[in-house]
């Protein structure tokens, strides 16, 4: 019956949709927009130049690659407006605080990961929940031609002399590049054909399955043969070769005496694996967002619709959930080899079953299947992470050391118990997100077109309260 | 309005987070410094509570609210802990942090004109997360000296960090032989190392003890497995006979893991690992019948312990690079002080959180009086290194040429009760000297 | 009409005249009591057969490779033990599997959360005993002993049940029709935040967040039931006593799940629910209401699952229903999800597999392996079975999507 | 299609009972979809009462928003002059309300026994239960025959039979029944068409019927009303609108 309530015609959102400008996409629509957000960017870059270790500015200057999204004019100026910002401003600011840059770094880490994992479950809907197993892949690859790890297999962990001769020149880093994607897809594909069969929740266990097992082998592998050094992890492992121009001389005496502070060969590295990993989630996004209107990306549509169907209509089921596998797995296996030669270490606990989750909460949370929320999801919990909390933590620490009063209650800061430092509840802050995204906008920040017509068709403000019956009908499908 | 939506949940998403802090209106500058420091802190204290209140209007005219004097960092020196402070390891790693909190309180707070602020990192015992904070630590420069970690397996990939900033670090805790053999001039440890400790766990077994067989568990951690790699390799060259070498992750059921020792029938069992783990373990091998003697290493230096292992704990052997407080006068004093300060259980490793501080302090000062201004890193770096005769409540410490201490303290510890608040009246069995090994 | 039965005689008088003498056949209680527990039996012998003669077969096998001992004898002398073991460890995860079962058997959604309603549960038996023991309360008689651990197992299956109601009303239901994804990643967000908020319960009371189970009672006492000759010395196979009390509470939970479900008005109702909740509502259910009751019958089973837990393993930790929580959601999968049965034979499964794979890889390879690859021969077997079985050893439904 | 009655439909029946159902102005959306605009019908009791109309003109939405599975977003379902818009479902059943739905909704992992012991779901005298279950089984004498089947392993008719069964256990005061018809060989049509109109006779249940076969459902009916996209074009008595020309040419086929 044409009743229905999840078929409702297509035009009528479509037109909803054109007509639904954001407040900030109105607010920057003409030629003022772009010069509003040319100064914002100015003001924030000047400020943080001043202060660059205020966690307000440093969100502002990410904000401001937001702002520049939403912005309602033409791709290249958006494009060059985005450019400048990665390109000039965060690294010019980086030079005040590497902190930035390694923000820059992990966010483009995850980014890619996320990217990758978006394309199983995004856009084939295949559920993964074991996705950093691949990561653990480039990673470890390199780690154990990239280190001295060769010379030790015969040798228990931890306990042997160090060398200081590597097996491999620090150059083999670039052919592993390459290596890292071809192991990782191999992976990808080891995983999937086993898998191939399985539908929904036995696949989520079996695919997070296959990350433990991945994570318990580099934990275990130190016997009978060394090969990841079990626990210990590896190190050190070789960075990439950089001219000798860029590491000595004169460029970074060039930057010490710009940025007031001593530019060493770590802060080059920084530089380096800043652009590295950015050049490398530019590449994946290009490459996803081909991918996505591709012949093979409307294969993966259509498995995730309705496999049965999508085989009638000649899909190749098991070539097209196998590149989805595989290709999803190559993009964090080159992430892999760049994190561990930026880590210059590696260990088991980097790969655990929370980084799985944490990827799959980045997707969903910036928007399934959608590639700029996806990459905005990664910014967010990263930040969440390795900064926002911690910051806070530290700020309230230092007043903690003060004598000053926490206003209203008027009891000295000095007195509030360390049990409420934020940091410490990082994953209730996360989980609480996570509840209320799901319940006030599961199709995730920036959502895919698709996404929001599924979720949202009921949303109207007439519509009957959320909680009623007629929910029921929608769980239980049509007639 | 679907992008009103974006705004208002990216909007609410800070408010949370902020309201977890509970913003501080500007008024929460420290009101009864000396006047030329409030007027230099002020800003300081400004920017959280600016950040607030840009939060809730977080348009751009807010950003320009924002503190504009530069950091305070011309007048404030910092020291960064970093520890684990959540996790299950955090009962350790709070004792290091509160450590280094008092020796700062005690020393005054103060080196010359510079006040000196604790910013504790909590590094949550993943190597990930220390090197994002290491990274952040590094990028202040008001920070010139780290205490920290408590995990070799975090202190390994930070302090490559470290290194590469020319920042000093002080470990109160690591053991793993690898944290100084690196060589870096900037890491340093007040506590012996794994190569030494497990042997003279074994040692002790064997010729004390007189045991001939053993059986080896570890926590497939860095530091665990370390240790019993080392316990292992001097008990074959004693001739004691490894009957199994076994490690797990398993935190609560060591039913399967003990079922194969009882068949062994080993002398003892050696536990490479972290209290937490070991009492757990200790209890279930005392209720299955398995009563040969426990000994493990400074991983169960914990209360805890006794509060996991009931009466199970009671004589246990344990070897510590850490000596018990009872063992030195003055840290019976700092306990007393601890426990008045923080309403905490006193651990012993807050004792060598308290030395490594006091070391950072010190070694800032003499860099102070060098420079006569704000010193470098690389200078305090250097003076740190050369710390010389330090009478820390640990024992007497002088650094050798990577880092370690030119002689090192290392005790052997039985359990004697059940009871956690007596936990410091372990009796200490062996204490001994041993120099660094060199290479 | 060629009704079989209808000779049996009329239960109930007819009133309407066309009416041919009927007799209504119902479930009977004790069969809906004793067939569960048949299944049991054959699960428990099945299992344990298949897996003690794999293991002497590998024994037998590998036999050359070490000179340094018998393995056949020492195989041998370990079976019972590890049977043991194995047994207990999988009558817990089957307890734990059935919270996660009857919730997936209802709304097809994997309660991620459902490990931390396990601890809850063990945390609310743990203080609850921990403030007797303040009071002095736990130097008791034997008898009393007994009666502390039931209170306290109801004390947590109570907190359990009803933590688990309350995140449904507030986390689940409101996304009730939603896509599949969405409130699995709602049930993280659960399972994250309850880990911090009993961390941040804890630490806030107790300075510190694990607690201890009190040692009190009989409970720890072992019972030798024989002893075996190792070369100069004997070996006892001996079981806890709380073993013992475990094992005949997942027994007692097992079969009056199952009979609540199979034999009751409200299992019925609850069966419906999960077959159809549109024609269930049509029926007079109270659709909302009896997917709470499912929230609370599995929550109140993970409770008690976690009482015994720490019982058992002596400790609570904010942390620890992680990884039994996985463990049981696997063994759920593995007798095929939503299928009471199968969560039971799923748990003794992986129960015992673990317990073998932990106390014989090491003996079998010489060292090369140990007990920290039992958690990867558990998922390999899973892997396996689910290859050639994509829905578990009894599932039967392969409906669901993605 | 002809249907063979054993007695035809007297045409006052109308007028007999009292009022006990009456919709009023309903308004109902799917989503943005506006479904029914603007519904007002009654039936009184003992009536057979059918709705019919072509494909998605809203018969089934107009029984599913009576029985409380869709808000009406405007307008009033009374119930005996009861308003039963907003109310649960379930409350809707208690009240007396009986919906049998379209596909027929029979549980098809419960036996046929359990099946029907759900329909009584709310009647907790075990004596009644009994007696309404040898009603249903001597109305379906097939049913008591399948009485420990699985209710997925019923054929189409049988599954009909049991979903109208289980529609009887709750002896509602009024029976919704959508499309109870719908892919039934011929020969099943006219059997359930002859339950229909026995229960009506027999046991005075009042009922609205929603069906596509839009001669059986007027032959068997006191009164019918015709929807057209969500709205009522036409009413008045079964045997006026088998022969009205309108209806013949649109919903009859002729």
């Amino acid at each position: 019956m044409s009743e229905q309530p999840g078929k409702s015609s297509g035009s009528k959102s479509t037109k909803r949709d054109l007509s639904d400008e954001g407040l900030i996409t109105r607010l920057l629509a003409g030629p003022l927009g772009p010069i509003f957000v040319i100064g914002y960017l100015a003001v924030v870059t000047f400020l943080l130049y001043r202060e660059p270790r205020a966690l307000l500015l440093r969100f502002l200057l990410f904000a401001g690659l937001l702002l520049i999204y939403y912005m309602p004019h033409k791709a290249w100026l958006k494009l060059l407006l985005a450019g400048v910002t990665v390109v000039a401003i965060i690294p010019a600011v980086g030079l005040k605080n590497p902190f930035l840059l390694e923000i820059g770094f992990q966010v483009a880490t995850f980014a890619t990961l996320a990217l990758g994992l978006n394309i199983v479950v995004g856009f084939a809907g295949l559920l993964d929940l074991g996705y950093v197993a691949f990561f653990a892949v480039g990673a470890y690859l390199w780690a154990i031609f990239g280190s001295q790890q060769l010379w030790q297999l015969h040798s228990s962990p931890g306990t042997a002399t160090v060398y200081n001769v590597f097996p491999l020149g620090a150059w083999w880093f670039w052919p592993f590049l390459i290596f890292g994607i071809t192991a990782a897809a191999g992976a990808g594909m080891l995983l999937g054909t086993p898998v191939l069969r399985l539908r929904g929740d036995y696949l989520a266990i079996v695919t997070l399955g296959f990350g433990e097992v991945i994570r318990v082998l580099a934990n275990n592998l130190d016997k009978p043969i060394n090969l990841t050094n079990g626990p210990q992890g590896i190190t050190p492992i070789q960075r990439p070769p950089l001219p000798d121009f860029i590491l000595h001389g004169a460029l970074p005496n060039w930057l010490s005496q710009v940025s007031g502070r001593t530019i060493g060969e770590g802060d080059m590295y920084a530089f380096f694996f800043y652009f590295l990993a950015v050049v490398w989630l530019v590449f994946t996004i290009a490459f996803a967002g081909r991918l996505e209107n591709s012949r093979l990306g409307r294969s993966w549509t259509a498995i995730r619709e309705d496999d049965v169907a999508a085989v009638a209509m000649g899909v190749p089921l098991r070539r097209t959930k196998l590149t989805a596998f595989a290709i999803g797995a190559a993009f964090s296996g080159a992430m892999g080899v760049i994190y561990a030669a930026n880590r210059t270490f590696v260990s088991p606990e980097t790969f655990s079953l929370t980084q799985s989750i944490s990827v799959l909460v980045m997707v969903i949370l910036g928007g399934l299947g959608s590639i700029p929320g996806v990459v905005l999801g990664a910014a967010i919990v990263t930040m969440l992470n390795i900064d926002v909390l911690q910051t806070l933590s530290l700020q309230l620490s230092s007043l903690r050391q003060g004598t000053g009063m926490i206003p209203l209650i008027g009891v000295p800061w000095a007195e509030l118990p360390t049990q409420l430092d934020p940091a410490r509840y990082q994953r209730l802050v996360f989980g609480l997100l996570l509840i209320i995204m799901m319940i006030f906008r599961p199709e995730g920040i920036i959502p895919s077109r698709r996404r929001k017509l599924e979720l949202h068709e009921d949303d109207d403000p007439l519509a009957p309260p959320a909680d009623s019956e007629n929910v029921l009908i929608t769980s239980t499908g049509g007639d | 309005m679907r992008k009103l939506t974006v705004l208002m949940s990216l909007v609410m998403v800070f408010a949370l987070l902020l309201a977890g802090c509970g913003a501080p209106p500007p008024s929460a500058a420290p009101a009864e410094a000396a006047p030329a420091e409030a007027a230099a802190e002020a800003p300081a204290a400004e920017a959280p509570a600016a950040e607030a209140a840009a939060t809730e209007a977080p348009a751009e005219e807010a950003a320009a609210e924002a503190p504009a004097a530069d950091a305070a960092s011309g007048t404030v020196i910092k020291v960064a802990s970093q520890t684990p402070l959540s996790g299950p390891q955090s009962s350790l790693g709070t004792a290091i942090k509160n450590g280094a909190q008092l020796a700062l309180e005690q020393y005054g707070g103060k080196i010359g004109d510079f006040t000196v602020e604790l910013a504790p990192f909590d590094d949550q015992a993943t190597p990930d997360i220390g090197v994002a904070n290491a990274k952040q630590i590094v990028g202040d420069p008001s920070i010139l000296c780290v205490d920290g970690h408590l995990n070799s397996g975090v202190m390994i990939p930070s302090s490559e960090e470290y290194h590469n900033a020319g920042l000093a670090a002080v470990s109160p805790a690591n053991t793993n032989p690898t944290v100084t053999d690196r060589g870096y001039p900037e890491v340093n440890r007040i506590v012996g190392r794994d190569d030494v400790q497990g042997v003279v766990g074994a040692q002790y077994a064997f010729n004390e003890l007189g045991l001939k067989s053993v059986y080896i568990i570890h926590d497939k951690t860095s530091y665990g497995q370390g240790v019993a790699e080392f316990f292992r390799t001097e008990a074959g060259n004693l001739g004691m006979d490894v009957l199994g070498f076994e490690g797990t992750e398993e935190q609560s059921n060591f039913d399967s893991i003990i079922t194969p020792i009882i068949a062994a029938n080993p002398d003892m069992v050696y536990f490479g690992g972290i209290y937490s783990q070991g009492g757990v373990l200790l209890r279930q091998m005392r209720e299955k019948g398995l009563n040969v003697p426990f000994m493990g290493a400074d991983g169960l230096d914990s209360s805890e312990f006794v509060n996991l292992a009931g009466d199970a704990a009671v004589d246990v052997i344990f070897t510590t690079t850490s000596v018990p407080a009872s063992a030195f006068p003055r840290a019976a004093e700092l306990q007393v002080q601890y426990e008045e300060r923080f309403g905490e259980q006193f651990q012993s490793y807050a004792a060598y959180g308290y030395d490594a501080m006091y070391i950072c302090l010190e070694g800032i000062a003499r860099a102070v009086e060098t420079a006569g201004g704000m010193p470098t890193r690389a200078e305090v770096a250097t003076e740190v290194r050369a710390t010389t005769d330090f009478d820390g409540i640990t024992g007497m410490k002088t650094f050798n040429d990577i880092g370690d201490l030119t002689v090192a303290q290392y005790v052997v510890l039985r359990v004697t009760s059940a009871d956690a608040e007596k936990w410091g009246e372990n009796e200490v069995v062996q204490v001994l000297d041993i120099p660094a090994p060199t290479k | 009409m060629t009704n079989p039965i209808d000779a049996g005689g009329a239960a109930a008088v007819s009133t309407m005249p066309a009416s041919a003498p009927l007799r209504v056949r119902r479930t009977n209680p004790i069969k809906e009591i004793l067939r569960p527990l048949g299944q049991l039996l054959i699960f428990v012998l099945g299992s344990s057969i298949v897996m003690a003669l794999i293991t002497v077969a590998l024994a037998l096998i590998l036999r050359p490779t070490r000179d340094d001992m018998d393995m056949l004898q020492i195989t041998l002398i370990l079976l019972p033990q590890v049977l043991i073991d194995g047994l207990v460890l999988g009558f817990m995860y089957a307890t734990i599997a059935l919270g996660y079962t009857m919730v997936y058997g209802v709304l097809e959604f994997i309660n991620f959360a459902h490990g931390e309603i396990f601890m809850f549960g063990a945390f609310a038996g743990v203080e609850l005993l921990l403030w007797i023991e303040r009071t002095n309360g736990l130097d008791v008689g034997n008898l009393a002993a007994y009666g502390l651990i039931i209170v306290a197992i109801i004390v947590g299956m109570v907190i359990s049940g009803l933590l688990a109601i309350t995140t449904e009303r507030l986390a689940y239901r409101p996304l009730r029709g939603a896509p599949r994804l969405i409130p699995l990643i709602s049930a993280i967000g659960v399972s994250f935040f309850l880990q911090d908020m009993m961390r941040f319960m804890q630490s806030a009371i107790n300075g510190d967040f694990y607690r201890t189970f009190p040692d009190f009672g009989p409970f720890g006492k072992r019972i030798t039931l024989f002893s075996m000759p190792l070369d100069d010395r004997t070996i006892d196979i001996a079981i806890q006593v709380k073993s013992l009390i475990i094992i005949i509470v997942a027994i007692i939970m097992l079969v009056g799940l199952n009979y609540l479900v199979n034999a009751t008005r409200l299992g019925k109702a609850i069966r419906s629910v999960a077959q159809d909740q549109r024609t269930s509502s049509l029926m007079g259910i109270n659709v909302n209401r009896i997917i709470a009751l499912t929230f609370l019958i599995g929550g109140a089973l993970g409770g008690a699952a976690g009482v015994l837990f720490a019982f058992k393993f002596t400790r609570a930790d904010p942390y620890m229903g992680f990884l039994p929580g996985l463990k049981a959601f696997t063994a759920a999968v593995l007798g095929g999800i939503g299928n009471i049965t199968g969560a039971m034979l799923g748990g003794i499964v992986l129960g015992l597999l673990e317990s073998f794979a932990a106390a014989y890889l090491s003996i079998f390879t010489n060292g090369a392996m140990g007990a920290e690859y039992k958690d990867i021969l558990a998922f390999a077997i899973l892997i396996l079975i689910l290859v050639f079985r994509p829905s578990g050893l009894l599932g039967s439904k392969t409906t669901q999507k993605a | 299609m002809g249907i063979t009655l054993q007695t035809t439909r007297k045409v006052d029946a109308q007028g007999d009972g009292q009022l006990l159902l009456e919709l009023d102005n309903i308004h109902t959306y799917y989503g943005k979809i506006h479904a029914l605009k603007g519904i007002s019908l009654k039936v009184n009791k003992g009536e057979i009462v059918t709705l019919i109309g072509s494909n998605g003109a809203g018969k089934s939405t107009t029984l599913r928003t009576i029985s409380g599975l869709l808000r009406p977003r405007e307008g009033e379902v009374r119930l005996d002059g009861k308003n039963m818009a907003n109310v649960p479902p379930h409350s809707i059943v208690e009240a007396g309300i009986g919906h049998v739905p379209e596909g027929r909704g029979v549980f098809p992992g419960l036996t046929v026994l359990e099946n029907l012991e759900m329909g009584a779901y709310l009647l907790r005298n075990h004596s009644e239960l009994e007696r309404r279950l040898e009603n249903v089984f001597s109305l379906f004498p097939r049913l008591l025959e399948r009485m420990q089947q699985k209710g997925g392993t019923l054929s189409g008719g049988e599954q009909q039979m049991l979903a109208i069964g289980r529609g009887l256990m709750q002896q509602p005061s009024v029976l919704l029944l959508d499309e109870p018809s719908m892919g039934l060989a011929p020969l099943l049509v006219e059997e359930i068409f002859n339950i229909i109109d026995r229960l009506n006779k027999e046991q005075g249940t009042t009922i609205l019927l929603v069906e596509q076969n839009a001669q059986a459902a007027l032959q068997v009916a006191h009164r019918a009303y015709v929807l057209e996209v969500g709205q009522i074009s036409m009413s008045g008595l079964a045997a006026d609108l088998l022969h009205d020309p309108r209806v013949s040419e649109a919903y009859l086929g002729l």
